[in-house]
């Protein structure tokens, strides 16, 4: 599939860094699915759905700065839905997300509500100025918010927030966010690894499983096509955590 | 595991796909190709253990490179464009990938690509691997690939560099973006390689209609997937017809009869690129239907390659 | 008399696709390519009256050829082999058939063949047709086509002799089984070239595995359709960008948005040759589409051509 | 779609020079329909079915002859069933074949004859000798013979028989043989015209529709994929009977 062409519906600021676009086109994403957006003349780079029809992208370098440089009207190439989403399990599901990590986690507590799930949520920013999808949150059940430098909910990284669940009462937990934040709540959550999902971000080049960007160590888990939704038991004995392979294919670490 | 037993089984009561290709003994004809998967030793591993003959590393260079910006693929009708731009860690750092790929238990062959002789010959002497694999023939990276392998004098300057420095087999990639690849694939004799591998991808491009934009980064890219493998037929014929050397097949492999299709054109093994989007299981599927194959017509590999030949 | 109604009347209220390419005034910029239904005149008027901007003749030569034995065609995945053989019945004997072909209204191109620039030039000044198109890259005739169209040289010499004895437009076919076919495109523009004309097909082969026989009775033959598309529009691309005479897009145009494609690669025109298999029907419908889009994006044809180029 | 493998079931002797193969395969033909026969190593020809999974052939040169040498558990390439067939409009049919060209005429009656309709032959040879598949044809209703020798049946050419049937009387009628052999009959009965398919015989290379080599004028109809099977009526205003083109393309006589 080439890329197909989307205009832009709709342009929401977020927070400064934070946008949401609304896009063109009967994409039917499922939440934990991602797609690969074109900005013309600049790159293309994997986003997740944040909702049946739009991304949230956090500007940090040279695709999303170009990207924000586009209003409604504008339109940008689209390969996807693309990969494995989340899997809906039971009835009552925790959402645990860092930064724009809860985007994709705001789409699927919709949908799990809507299927009649219970959806509480621990979600944590930098700080207050930062916080993005509160209300979505809050709309679908219980919602604990923290942020780094304390100026708004728990003061803390999100972990700081976790003593406030008793995850043993939760049927799946659902993690996105920075890969130091997912692992240091799978760590420590390990007795419960085998019902957490983690949406892993790796160095996305093809998106279609050939070209090996995407590859963990040990199994060699194509993210791209068989994640980036992965079960935490599975990135517990991986690369998960430790370290990640940037655009060169070299290990460095996993920060942000 | 269950995969593996039932390769096993396979392997046991079907006629036997080990082959002797370019210095290299392997236990089934169907290779990796380059650049496919082979970011990480990880995956190469895995290949190894889901039933590849041997595999074949993304090519590497002296230093890191990131590669082209996105897209560096788009989906064409019956195939692939790829500008990936040759990214790398650089041939020290993929070492440890090496070690790793080497426990999947069959032989890694390292493509490694470089801008002169000297180049190629420096990373020759830097690798442990089980063969090299010179890539003389991306058709979309500036001073490397085909940009060297379209002149006979600089395949056979290469290969020669190359042999001179290494311990293993060295086999050549060549480029099917010449008027002739016999003249190629002839040099790369001269210089004393063991095998030449054929094709990597046709130069090619994609626009987008809506923007007028070439949709890949680099604007230019290679075409891969069955609609190369008529001219990658083509290619392996006129190689096995001439060479006295192996010649090892790839370009539109994905199924059994593709890779019969190759070893009938002279193809000692083929290699399997684009069809690693259908995921690891294509290796096994591949060997079981050669196997089912040569068994229902009562023959082994060796009666089927360069069979054309003999037909024609 | 219906489709013809239907053509004009969108004609009249949609976008021009007048063009002006290699010396020709054409209604719209879809021709029908070489060798493709142009065995007769009836049904190259059949073409012209369908909707095609133009219709090249099959490839005439010196004197009669019956062509290669059969299989003459085999359908691949996204394409189509083809080992002909340039049957045709002679350039003299051909002529009652362009006259014949002409009173379909539009331009008829002759493509002519031959083996030095004499009998180029010869079969040139023996013809009466609007443009002359030289083959220079058939890939698979012995003595002809891309035998001669791989060397610079020998394109500039053999389009000098058309273009001394014709007095209409001549347009050079190029072949893309060559390492850089711009060395080729500005040799035939040195030579006096209005157009030149990209791409042949690619020289390919397909094996028959129950048998292991080639599957065309020649053994090699050439590869056109969808495969082949991105290799064209990366010629016509390269083409455009080096020469200043106009370029004709071919290979795998056989929807409206193939065409835009090749246009925005820098093609004046396109042409339709394996697409013809869905029928004559194919000329309205890429007419009509681009109609439609360039009325959508409130476009004219000389808006999109070579937009890729500048948008990179 | 490259030429399946198919292994030659069962090879019957007609004639000395005629010879019936049964190929393997679920071809599934409607009678008119053609195969592409690949004769490996040789060249690749044109053969109507003469039954569900029949062809039946005149040696007559290269490609023949090397088919006669082949014999069950042999096998040749099949790219088909191709073109248009034979339509059934009615139920009181008329078949006129000469030669070899009654092979097809055959497998319609048979397909006819099942679908409830009557069927009536007029079939022509050179000699007793020559005469192939008379049972079937009597097999179906009434049939009358002719021979050019007039060894067997009526004395002449086929067109000595049509006198024997009225043509009024038939819903429609059916046309194979030799060129100059339909021609005559459709001469001799243009009013019906607009009744009678005949099957075509012209030079064909790639069988699908792009070559051009079995282009008819004036109209420039593809015998290949809009025949073989053409009106009457249609041909009549054709070069059908005047001329037709050889392998190079050259106008040539329509003789054979
Ligand atoms: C499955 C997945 C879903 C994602 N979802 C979102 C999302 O919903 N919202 C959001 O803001 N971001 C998301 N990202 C991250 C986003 O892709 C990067 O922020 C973006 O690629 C940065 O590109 P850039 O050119 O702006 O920055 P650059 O300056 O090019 O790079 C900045 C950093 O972004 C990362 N990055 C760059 N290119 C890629 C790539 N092709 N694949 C993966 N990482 C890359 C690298 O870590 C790099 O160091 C997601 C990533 C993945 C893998
Ligand atoms: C639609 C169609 C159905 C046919 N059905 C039958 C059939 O049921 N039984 C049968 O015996 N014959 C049939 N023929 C004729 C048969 O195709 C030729 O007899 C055969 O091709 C001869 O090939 P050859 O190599 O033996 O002879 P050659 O020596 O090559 O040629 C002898 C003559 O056969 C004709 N011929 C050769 N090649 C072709 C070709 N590719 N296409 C058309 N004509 C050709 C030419 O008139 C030629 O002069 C049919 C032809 C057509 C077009
Ligand atoms: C995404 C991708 C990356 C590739 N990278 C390399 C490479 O690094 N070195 C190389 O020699 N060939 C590379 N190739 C070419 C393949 O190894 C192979 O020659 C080509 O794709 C044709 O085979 P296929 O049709 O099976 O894909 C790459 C191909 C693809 C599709
Ligand atoms: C059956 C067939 C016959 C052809 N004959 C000729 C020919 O005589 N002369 C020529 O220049 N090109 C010939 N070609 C090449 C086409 O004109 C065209 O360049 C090529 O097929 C690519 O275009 P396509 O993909 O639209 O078919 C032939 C192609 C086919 C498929
Ligand atoms: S991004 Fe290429 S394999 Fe995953
Ligand atoms: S045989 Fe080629 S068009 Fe009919």
């Amino acid at each position: 599939m080439r890329p197909i062409n989307s205009v832009i519906q709709e342009v929401r600021s977020e927070t400064p860094q934070i946008r949401t676009f609304r896009l063109e086109g009967d994409l039917d994403p499922a939440p934990g699915q991602y797609v690969m957006v074109w900005v013309r003349g600049v790159d293309e780079v994997p986003m997740s759905f944040s909702g049946p029809d739009t991304i949230t992208v956090h500007a940090v370098g040279e695709a999303t700065q170009a990207l924000f440089q586009l209003g409604a009207g504008s339109s940008i190439g689209l390969r996807g839905p693309l990969g494995n989403g989340f899997v809906l399990r039971g009835d009552r599901v925790l959402l645990i997300g860092g930064g724009v990590g809860t985007a994709p986690l705001a789409f699927l507590g919709e949908q799990a509500r809507a299927a009649g799930a219970a959806v509480d949520s621990l979600i944590g920013f930098r700080s207050s100025g930062d916080v993005i999808f509160q209300s979505r949150f809050e709309g679908l059940g219980r919602a604990v918010l923290t942020t780094d430098d304390g100026s708004a909910g728990i003061a803390g990284r999100v972990s700081a927030g976790l003593s406030e669940f008793d995850l043993k009462g939760y049927s799946q937990v659902y993690l996105c966010g920075p890969e130091l934040m997912m692992w240091d709540i799978i760590s420590r959550t390990r007795e419960h690894a085998s019902k957490i999902q983690a949406s892993v971000n790796r160095y996305f080049k093809c998106a279609i499983g050939v070209c090996g960007s995407c590859c963990m160590d040990p199994d060699g888990i194509r993210a791209c096509v068989e994640g980036p939704v992965i079960m935490a038991d599975r990135l517990l004995e991986s690369e998960f955590g430790r370290y990640r392979r940037g655009a060169a294919g070299s290990r460095g670490s996993c920060r942000g | 595991m269950l995969i593996l037993l039932s390769l096993f089984s396979i392997c046991s009561i079907m006629p036997s796909l080990s082959v002797h290709a370019g210095g290299l003994d392997l236990k089934n004809p169907v290779i990796l190709a380059a650049g496919i998967l082979g970011t990480t030793g990880a995956s190469l591993r895995r290949a190894a253990q889901e039933g590849a003959g041997a595999v074949v590393t993304k090519s590497l260079g002296s230093a890191p490179r990131e590669g082209h910006h996105g897209p560096t693929v788009v989906q064409v009708d019956c195939g692939l464009l790829n500008a990936m731009g040759l990214p790398n860690p650089s041939y020290r750092e993929f070492q440890q990938e090496i070690d790793t790929a080497k426990e999947g238990g069959v032989p890694v062959i390292a493509s490694i690509f470089g801008s002169s002789p000297e180049e190629f010959g420096r990373i020759a002497s830097g690798l442990q691997a089980d063969a090299l694999e010179l890539n003389l023939s991306c058709p979309h990276a500036e001073k490397y690939g085909a940009e060297l392998g379209r002149y006979p004098d600089l395949v056979e300057a290469v290969t020669g560099a190359v042999k001179a420095r290494a311990h293993v087999p060295v086999w050549v990639k060549l480029t099917p973006n010449t008027a002739d690849i016999v003249e190629l694939g002839l040099a790369a004799q001269r210089g004393g390689a063991d095998a030449v591998v054929a094709i990597n991808t046709l130069k090619a491009m994609a626009i987008d209609i809506e923007s007028g934009y070439p949709i890949l980064g680099n604007r230019f890219g290679g075409l891969s997937g069955p609609a190369v493998k008529p001219v990658a037929v083509r290619c392996v014929y006129e190689l096995a017809s001439a060479l006295e050397i192996a010649v090892i097949g790839v370009g539109g492999v994905s199924r059994w009869e593709d890779a019969a299709e190759m070893i009938m054109a002279g193809a000692s093994a083929v290699q399997v690129g684009t069809a690693m989007t259908k995921g690891y299981g294509v290796f096994g599927e591949i060997n079981e239907g050669l196997s089912r194959y040569l068994e229902r017509k009562s023959l082994n590999l060796e009666d089927i390659k360069g069979l054309s030949a003999r037909r024609s």
